[in-house]
């Protein structure tokens, strides 16, 4: 698909035009403006609308091209590239090479939009909105990049980026012990990112080329580093990005103590880069130490689904369990991507998404419950549902949704998995099955000991959800997790086209080295 | 000059070139080094003319015996008497034992060990006006900026000796500071000593 | 018909789902309508709340079910047409991934028609009965809100063609189960009884699933025909094939152990029984649809659909008739001594579940579904019953009834009709059913005959001794209604029931009565034996010995029951402290065998919670995330330890020269 | 030998100028008179350089060959008198601190930078000798330039070490031309080639010495020990200058004489060990001490080592089939960006300190985000920058030499490169913290600051461009090191 | 035995060893720059004697050298002593192992 314009440079650069907008205009005007009614004497808060604007075109050109995406072709579509450090003689040569294909497209897709919720969930932010409403354009560009880049060096450049806004917005307007949280999430990155750069270095040194689309595997056999510990040094990185048990903690931190909309996108999107980096490099680019790792991805899959979900139940605090949780969901992907088939592989992609939507929306009703109660205990909770009932329907909503209830997105990402990785990893999956039951088990709990119970009169005062903004949020996640969750295929069918190739590639290296190893 | 006359200046003169070297070692008294120290110096220079290097020995004397440690001397006597204590900082002294046995065996082993080419008889003659040349010709370069460099330290030098107006004050809070204890301060307390009210400053004023 | 038609029965109650959603999030809406937003209209308020109001729950949920009933019923009339054998209706995919292609389809034969008229029917009626019972209960709209969405599950259930389909509601029809037991969520023990049921039911759908998963990695399809008839085809050297489908004996086997796991999950067989006497914490009418006639029975409707793969393996099939077994007498025991009469009729649908299980497993499938139907119509109303008792006395405690004889001729009527149905007295519609399966465990497992024919006689005595306790002797108050929910006023007069709570008892008592003669000319069977892919005619079976034999235990068990129930004091003085004679047998049945207690405080609390989940968060916080913390704290003293060395001397800037270069000299010398 | 003087031009435009500023300073006491001639005077380098370059002097070598113009040195000698412009441009203060010695820090710095370019230029042990030492005597003053306390005693720590150090560098190369016969590289280079065997711990020795005397230059660990002080008792200009031109000189030399001199293979292989060792000890120990300073310049000075062990890594790059044009280039590269990036934290930190009564304590930085934004951006941007974080500068010269340790076989280096980035981030991270999300204790801090003077805020806008121009498009100066370094190679 | 070129080599060595431990001990700054001046001394001294036993055109380039080094020597001390002067105006003292204001 050409639309014969650079739109895929323009989605990943509109929202840092958006920040260059919100640096230059005013912060907040008190004047009753044409663009939004407000009451007379109100401020109005510039960022915010800019904030949303972007958001709002980012998702519209997202969707758009969602809709043209050419589904008969495979390959990388709406690609923009051009030589941009041609360093011949040294053999130093990156690409400007963005383009996406049926894996990265939804995840596109879903940035666009967990971004849109994200600005509008911090609607009632009052503390320094202007950077704050900046730095999450700035993360949102980082992650598009991430999910785009066709270079190794773009991918590990954006990668990067994610950190300088994840920072600030967490140690600014995060809570709790932030700057701990922050600086943890910071240094688990780097430290993976590390490990990352080496990998890709040796990778594009043994290729000479960064350009993901002309690595390939044959060419990584002349790497100084063997091509198994390529991988696993760049497994490394996807691993704590995911994460993966044991390199898990940073993301309890930083989720409990970041603001709602960060919460937000590190579950829903940050995460998916672990994801989406191991399919989209470790296994495109080694297939066949891909092929010959499958057992310990799904042991490490299975031991982060089963061990995430156990701590899960012993959490107190609301945003660290649904964290937690992530975890444990997360384990799915691994074990998803260890079936190397296109089912598994499909569904593990198809978890990207779904839980991208579950998660983000339960950090969504977390994060407004905590807006009105100032706690996230959850024994300081109860009853809730008697005095925010709108925002029970929601949060029930999204935690059965997080416990994979069928009809909602997630169901079909795990039954997918399952089903495509229990012929190859017969014991992981029936071990990981458990973590169906323990999902249900630290959910149900959670929502018992919360919104359900005796009124507590300590909560009378609370308002329900009120504002637009939160109506909006929450209707449009609840909206596209149902869509997901009956009509899959609008995703899947991409996905597994991005897919395909991923496990062809596997096949013809597994089946033309099984003998040479 | 004969063999055994060789032998016996080289020697000798290593003798009082090492025996000053090391009574600097000794002596408690920083006087006392500077002249131990003319006296190591004067005993390279012999040995300068036993390598058959007169002009160097006569630059050597002239320089370090003449105007180095004539130099130095001057700089101690500016100083008072509790400071020309030369003892040595005990603190340092042990690893620096060490690390110079290091050394020692380093350097010792490569000059001896080492096979340096063929050894010539004849030495260079006409020193001065081959050097001389040389410097004019060859090293032109280096000339010229060993001038440069020795009007900078020159310049340097009397510009921080030199007592400025704006250095009193600097220097009366440093002893202030001094005298009220601070003694290991940590670094963190360093700041800009205070801006000279200055009149000729046109930007200052304005 | 054409297969739109059962698309109609599905999305009918799914509208009337939407519909009673918005009703009830407008509910919540309205209140904050002032605070909401100053420009909102308020001239659309009344607007709202005309539309939106809580007919919109409850009415469309009704019309749509009547709907799906009479198609339901022409559906079946065309079925018996059809002899059972099922209409070829297409399939549709709805998404692959690589390989797996998933389907949404629509089976109907003989077995799915039956159970659409079951669903559709009692469902109907339990909704007319619950516009009185639940009328003026703050959660009216939402409540008609899950009950459409509930028999929008349970008819996707039945109709699924495929096994991901049917597990996709199997799992909804848990979903709803769950929000409708904790349907009054503000009551600790709704809220737990709501987790603990989809809890425990999902550790049963863990198996289903695993069998699901199992089933598709052997053979690649999830399609319920192809999969039976690779079951039918029998097993030779240990392989069954068919149409080229492969698979194996033990793979067979565990996939009949799995669909097992999913059904004693759903139906609460032991030893996942557990959870259905606390989901009685649900409104009554929830009881009645989803904890007796429908939900519960998805189990051995699913063991119904895979009748062939369930007979395929001699372990599976003997699994359940004993599993079967031992539940229908175990429950029964345990229905004896309850006190609530909600619980005894839970008891007793645990107990009546185990013989359509049992009948199962001894190959009873026509007698198994037959008793199905038959106990969703009378179970259904006795619930219902025990609702309009409640109704009028707010309270389900036996001990606080007695006497509602005269008080509630309508409920008492229809209570007794229900009770002599499950007591199976001939000639009411569970005498039929019942007997069928009693035959046919004496033909293929005397054992499990055994067990059933005792716990025949107990569901007499049980049901005896809680109609004794209701309905005769004296009235003993019933409970003043609880703060903050609603209720009879005045619970000291009870009174019959509004005409909409009666009116759907009689039509279940009347079709109590009647649903057994079904059984008459073989058409039944026929239907029911037309969904197998191996259609052979099966008939009832006809045996005086049992019949005589069974009819006696009950009617025997009864007279005792009642004998003991009015001589109570004399059998206190006899110094036995309940129905059962020794004290410590009445305790351990008061203590549910202690099954519970061990379930749920020892395996759930001490052991995982308390050891394992406690454990590993200790581990992650102090091990996991402890290292890398003290990693770094470590590094902090490292780094300020190290200082030292940069302690401001010169000397120790020269040495390092000095030190690094020999050091690295020596290095190079040296290697 | 007249036309010789041609290509000397750079460094004599710097060294007429400088001597014409000791005069002048007696007669003009404007201060910016005296700046706008210094500033001059590095322009007219700059241009004279390349004049150089586009006047087809390329590859000359001149004064018997003992300076060379090659691309390698007009880089160099573009890049320092680039520095020591913003050196000059943020010295505002320091010059109103020091009224009475305007015309001798001017000259001074003018003198040292010189020397610098000479050293870049120079293929003859005597005239990197005497390069050095105009340079490090021109720096000892600077350092000491203030004359408190911390200024003096700084000066003189960085005098004695570096006289040792000195010493130890005369006797690495009087070994070199006792045993080689010659001052001159490529002699040395042919010399080692036809006649080196047997000879290794002689010319190891040699080698080591030489290691530690450049090392001391470009403050590299275990030669690093003065830096922090000298950085920390200088003015604040000059402890930028010296973390950036110094070092970018000292690299320039290493490369020149290893690979010039001593590039056969014979040794080529020990030292490309001791530069991988180094680039690691550097590394550690920079990060490691920088973690817990409070001190911002001192804070950098450790940083600078650490900078100082990255580019280490390219040095050690060489033996590998491209290494020697990679290694090299991406040491170039690297320092280029370095040099920006560094360039604008300091000019930051002086901005801060200005406003903040000389302050250098990064606790006292808290709040700074709301007193001055777009200050705190900067320095906020260059330490990310500095951690190595995209779109800047260092975030490539990171990659580009990690690049050349994995293709050197040496991929160890690039892990323990970037796991020193990692620690690196925890104390760059302190500042931005400090500036962004802590407050200040007292409200009154928040009011408006002293405007800093426009000389500063244009270095400041200028390298801060620079730092994203280099990030953004690194292609060109990529090239341009390429070139550079293809001249020493070919 | 004839005085080659080692001995000159090793009173060299020695002689800068000595010069080194001197810098490394002494506690006063003066001192140290007179172990920096032995030090000088020792390469000068190197460089003679591979002036006096070298190929001829080592001869003459040596010389140069200890010439320069002789010059750069002097320089070094006159700023030595001139900043160890400013050290004596601010702290009384011009003792290496008190003027550790700046550290750690």
């Amino acid at each position: 698909m050409d639309p014969g314009f650079p739109v895929l440079s323009l989605l990943i650069f509109l929202p840092l035009a958006g920040v260059l907008l919100i640096a230059l205009l005013p912060g907040r005007h008190t004047r009753t403006e044409w663009l939004v009614q407000n009451a007379p004497g109100q401020p109005v808060d510039y960022p915010k609308w800019i904030a949303l604007g972007i958001a709002l075109a980012t998702l519209i050109i997202a969707l758009v091209m969602f809709i043209i995406f050419d589904r008969s072709v495979s390959g990388f579509q709406f690609v923009d590239e051009f030589d941009w450090i041609s360093a011949e003689a040294v053999g130093f040569n990156v690409t400007y090479a963005f383009g996406v294909d049926g894996l990265s497209m939804p995840l596109v897709f879903l940035t666009a939009f967990l971004t849109v919720v994200g600005v509008l969930v911090s609607w009632r932010i009052d503390l320094r909105t202007k950077e704050y409403f900046a730095w999450l354009l700035v993360l949102e560009t980082s992650v598009l990049g991430v999910f785009t880049s066709l270079d190794l060096i773009f991918f590990f450049l954006f990668w990067e980026l994610e950190l300088v806004p994840m920072f600030l917005l967490i140690s600014i307007w995060g809570s709790g012990n932030r700057n701990y949280s922050a600086l943890k999430f910071v240094l688990y990155t780097v430290f993976g990112s590390a490990f990352m750069l080496a990998g890709f270095l040796a990778m594009g040194v043994a290729a000479d080329t960064f350009d993901i689309r002309e690595i390939r595997q044959d060419a990584l056999t002349a790497a100084f580093l063997p091509a198994p510990v390529i991988f696993a040094f760049i497994l490394i990185a996807f691993s704590i990005k995911l994460p993966v048990v044991p390199l898990h903690t940073w993301l309890p931190d930083a989720h409990t103590d970041a603001p709602t909309a960060v919460s937000v996108i590190l579950a829903g999107v940050l995460l998916k880069m672990g994801g989406y980096g191991i399919l989209r490099l470790l296994f495109t680019l080694m297939p066949d130490v891909g092929a010959d790792a499958d057992l310990a991805l799904a042991i490490i899959g299975v031991v982060s689904i089963v061990y995430g979900a156990i701590v899960t139940i012993r959490q107190t605090d609301l945003k660290r369990l649904i964290a937690y949780s992530s975890v444990s969901h997360m384990g799915f992907v691994l074990l998803g991507v260890s079936a190397l088939g296109v089912t598994g592989m499909s569904g593990a992609a198809m978890q990207l998404v779904t839980h991208g939507l579950i998660t983000g929306m339960l950090f969504v009703m977390v994060g407004l419950v905590y807006d009105r109660t100032h706690t996230r205990q959850i024994a300081d909770m109860r009853g809730l549902a008697h005095y925010i009932p709108l925002l029970g329907i929601g949060m029930v909503f999204a935690g059965l949704a997080g416990l994979g209830l069928p009809a909602l997105a997630g169901f079909v990402a795990e039954i997918t998995i399952f089903l495509g990785a229990f012929e190859s990893q017969t014991a992981a999956v029936s071990v990981a099955l458990l973590g169906v039951l323990l999902a249900a088990a630290y959910i149900l709990w959670a929502l018992q000991r919360t919104f359900f119970g005796p009124k507590d009169e300590k909560w009378s005062h609370l308002p329900d959800a009120n504002h637009w903004s939160e109506f909006t949020i929450i209707g449009a996640l609840m909206a596209l997790i149902v869509l997901l969750g009956v009509y899959p295929s609008i995703v899947m069918d991409l996905l597994e086209m991005g897919v395909e190739p991923i496990v062809e590639n596997i096949e013809t290296f597994v089946s033309s080295g099984a003998g040479g190893g | 000059m004969s063999d055994f006359g060789f032998h016996l200046a080289f020697w000798s003169l290593g003798a009082m070139t090492i025996g000053g070297a090391s009574m600097i070692l000794i002596s408690r008294n920083l006087i006392h080094a500077v002249i131990w120290l003319v006296m190591s110096m004067l005993g390279v220079a012999g040995l300068y003319l036993t390598l058959s290097a007169d002009f160097i020995a006569v630059v050597q004397v002239l320089i370090y015996v003449g105007a180095i440690s004539v130099l130095m001397l001057f700089a101690i006597m500016l100083t008072p008497r509790a400071e020309r204590d030369n003892s040595q900082n005990i603190k340092t002294a042990g690893p620096a034992g060490l690390v110079v046995l290091m050394v020692m065996i380093a350097t010792m082993w490569v000059a001896i060990d080492t096979d340096w080419g063929a050894v010539r008889e004849a030495a260079l003659t006409e020193q001065a006006r081959l050097i001389g040349e040389s410097l004019i010709k060859h090293y032109i370069l280096p000339f010229e900026i060993g001038a440069v460099l020795l009007t900078a330290a020159l310049v340097g030098a009397i510009a921080l000796a030199r007592q400025d107006d704006e250095d009193a004050a600097i220097h009366a809070a440093s002893l202030q500071a001094e005298l009220e204890g601070e003694g290991a301060v940590d670094p963190v307390d360093v700041v800009d000593p205070p801006i000279a009210a200055d009149a000729s400053d046109s930007e200052a004023s304005s | 018909m054409p297969e739109t038609i059962f698309w109609v029965i599905l999305f009918l109650p799914l509208t009337a789902f939407v519909l009673a959603g918005i009703s009830a999030v407008n509910q919540h809406l309205q209140r904050q309508i002032p605070e909401w937003d100053p420009n909102y209209p308020r001239s659309w308020k009344p607007i709202a709340d005309q539309f939106c109001g809580p007919r919109l729950a409850s009415t469309p949920l009704i019309i749509a079910l009547a709907v799906a009933f009479l198609l339901a019923v022409i559906n079946l009339i065309d079925s018996i047409g059809l002899r059972g054998l099922p209409l070829g209706i297409g399939t549709h995919e709805l998404f692959t991934a690589g390989e797996l292609v998933v389907n949404v389809g629509i089976r109907i034969d003989g077995l799915t028609s039956v159970m659409l008229v079951v669903v559709t029917g009692v469902s109907l009626l339990v909704q007319v009965y619950s516009t009185g019972y639940m009328d003026g209960d703050h959660g009216y709209r939402r409540y008609f809100a899950f009950m459409a969405l509930f028999t929008t599950s349970m008819l996707g259930l039945v109709l699924a063609d495929n096994l991901l389909m049917l597990f996709a509601f199997w799992e909804l029809v848990g979903l709803t189960s769950y929000l409708l037991i904790g349907f009054w969520f503000h009551r600790p023990a709704a809220a737990a009884a709501a987790k603990k049921a989809f809890l425990v039911t999902r550790l049963g759908d863990l198996g289903m699933l695993a069998a699901m998963i199992l089933i598709f990695s052997k053979t690649g399809t999830l399609d319920i025909a192809s999969i039976n008839a690779l079951a039918d085809s029998g097993a030779e050297a240990g392989m069954f094939a068919f149409n080229g489908l492969l698979i194996g004996q033990t793979a067979m086997t565990l996939f009949g152990l799995g669909l097992i796991a999913g059904a004693v999950g759903k139906s609460a067989q032991f030893p996942l029984h557990i959870w259905l006497p606390d989901a009685m914490e649900g409104p009554t009418p929830v009881s009645a649809l989803v904890h007796s006639a429908t939900m519960v029975a998805a189990g051995v409707y699913l063991l119904a659909r895979f009748f062939p793969v369930i007979h395929a393996s001699s372990t599976a099939s003997d699994l359940i008739a004993w599993i079967g077994a031992g539940t229908a007498l175990g429950a029964a025991i345990l229905a004896m001594v309850q006190v609530d009469i909600k619980r005894v009729l839970a008891y007793s649908t645990i107990s009546q579940l185990a013989y359509m299980m049992f009948a199962i497993g001894v190959g009873g499938y026509a007698a198994a579904v037959f008793h199905l139907m038959t106990h969703a119509f009378f179970k259904a109303m006795l619930f219902l019953g025990s609702g309009s008792v409640n109704h009028s006395t707010n309270t389900f405690d036996m001990r606080r009834m007695g006497g509602l004889r005269t008080l509630m001729p309508i409920t008492f009527g229809t209570f007794i009709i229900g009770t002599l149905a499950l007591a199976g007295i001939v000639p009411l519609s569970g005498f039929w059913s019942k007997d069928e399966i009693l035959i046919e465990a004496w033909e293929n497992n005397k054992g499990v005959f055994v067990l059933g024919l005792l716990a025949a006689g107990l569901t007499a005595a049980y049901m005896v001794r809680a109609v004794y306790m209701t309905f005769f002797g004296e009235y003993r108050g019933g409970e003043e209604v609880a703060p903050g929910e609603h209720g009879n006023e005045d619970p000291s007069h009870p009174h019959e029931s509004p005409r909409s709570m009666t009116t759907p008892l009689i039509i279940l008592a009347v079709i109590s009565v009647l649903a057994g003669f079904l059984t008459f000319g073989g058409e039944f069977q026929t239907w029911v034996y037309g969904a197998l892919p191996d259609p052979h005619a099966g008939k009832f079976h006809w045996s005086w010995g049992i019949f005589l034999g069974s009819t006696a235990l009950a009617v025997g068990a009864g007279f005792v029951a009642y004998w003991f129930m009015r001589n109570r004091e004399r059998v206190r003085s006899w110094g036995v402290g309940g129905i059962w004679p020794i004290p410590e047998a009445q305790k351990f049945a008061t203590e549910l065998f202690y099954l519970d207690s061990l379930a749920e405080n020892l395996l759930a609390r001490r052991v995982f919670y308390g050891w394992i989940a406690r454990s590993s968060a200790w581990f992650d916080a102090a091990v996991v995330d402890g290292v890398v913390n003290r990693a770094w704290r470590e590094g902090l003293t490292i780094s300020n330890g190290a200082r030292f060395v940069q302690n401001g001397w010169v000397q120790a800037g020269t040495l390092s020269i000095g030190l690094g270069g020999m050091i690295i000299w020596i290095a190079v010398v040296l290697f | 030998m007249l036309s010789d003087v041609n290509l000397l031009g750079p460094e004599l435009v710097l060294l007429v100028v400088g001597g014409f500023l000791l005069i002048a300073d007696l007669f003009i006491k404007d201060r910016r008179i005296l700046m706008g001639v210094t500033l001059a005077a590095l322009l007219g380098s700059i241009l004279y350089s390349a004049v150089l370059l586009t006047e087809g002097h390329v590859g000359s070598q001149g004064f018997g060959g003992v300076l060379v113009v090659d691309k390698f040195a007009i880089f160099f000698q573009i890049l320092l008198a680039g520095a020591a412009m913003a050196a000059v441009l943020v010295s505002t203060e320091t010059m109103q601190r020091t009224p009475s010695r305007r015309g001798e820090y001017l000259a001074l710095i003018l003198f040292s930078t010189a020397g610098l370019q000479l050293l870049a230029g120079s293929r003859d042990l005597i005239m990197i000798f005497i390069a050095l030492e105009l340079t490090s005597i021109s720096q000892y003053i600077l350092v000491g330039f203030y004359k408190d306390r911390w200024g003096s005693e700084g000066g003189l720590k960085y005098l004695l070490t570096g006289a040792v150090a000195s010493a130890v560098l005369l006797y690495g190369m009087a070994i070199l031309l006792g045993l080689t016969g010659s001052t001159n590289l490529s002699e040395i280079a042919n010399y080692i080639a036809w006649q080196g065997d047997g000879k290794e711990e002689a010319l190891m020795l040699a080698a080591v010495f030489l290691i530690a005397g450049f090392g001391f230059k470009a403050a590299v660990a275990p030669f690093q020990m003065w830096a922090p002080d000298a950085y920390t008792g200088a003015p604040t200009p000059i402890a930028a200058y010296l973390s950036v031109a110094s070092k970018a000189a000292a690299f320039a030399i290493l490369i020149r004489v290893f690979f010039e001199a001593l590039g056969d293979d014979l040794l080529a292989e020990h030292w490309k060990t001791i530069f991988a060792v180094l680039a690691t000890i550097s590394m550690f120990v920079g990060n490691f001490f920088a973690i817990r300073q409070n001190n911002i310049k001192r804070m950098l000075a450790y940083s600078s080592v650490a900078q100082a062990g990255t580019l280490m890594i390219g040095l050690a790059a060489i033996s590998a089939d491209r290494g020697e044009l990679l290694g090299a280039s991406g040491i170039l590269f690297y320092l280029a960006g370095y040099t920006v990036t560094n360039l604008a934290a300091f000019t930051v930190i002086i901005l801060i300190a200005n406003q903040n009564g000389g302050s250098y304590d990064i606790r006292s930085y808290a709040g700074m985000g709301k007193k001055s934004p777009w200050l705190s951006i900067v320095l906020a941007f260059a330490l990310i920058s500095l951690i190595g974080l995209p779109p800047t500068a260092v975030f490539f010269g990171k990659i580009y030499l990690f690049e050349t340790a994995v293709q050197s076989g040496l991929a160890w280096l690039a892990v323990i490169g970037t796991v020193n980035t990692l620690i690196s981030a925890a104390y760059y991270l302190r500042p931005v913290k400090a500036m962004f999300i802590d407050s200040a204790d007292d409200e009154d801090e928040a009011a408006p600051l002293p405007r800093p003077s426009t000389s500063v805020l244009a270095t400041m806008g200028l390298v801060t461009a620079g730092v994203l121009v280099i990030g953004l498009h690194p292609g060109l100066l990529i090239n341009a090191a390429e070139a550079a370094v293809a001249a020493i190679f070919s | 035995m004839t005085i080659g070129i080692e001995h000159y080599l090793t009173l060299g060595a020695l002689l800068f060893c000595i010069g080194f431990f001197i810098a490394w001990s002494k506690k006063n700054a003066i001192g140290v720059l007179i172990g920096v001046e032995l030090m000088l001394n020792a390469v000068n001294l190197t460089l003679v004697a591979f002036s006096r036993f070298g190929s001829a055109e080592v001869a003459l380039s040596t010389q140069v050298f200890v010439v320069f080094i002789i010059a750069v020597a002097a320089a070094e001390v006159a700023v030595g002593l001139a900043l160890a002067l400013v050290v004596y105006r601010n702290r009384q003292t011009i003792s290496v192992d008190r003027t550790t204001l700046l550290r750690g």
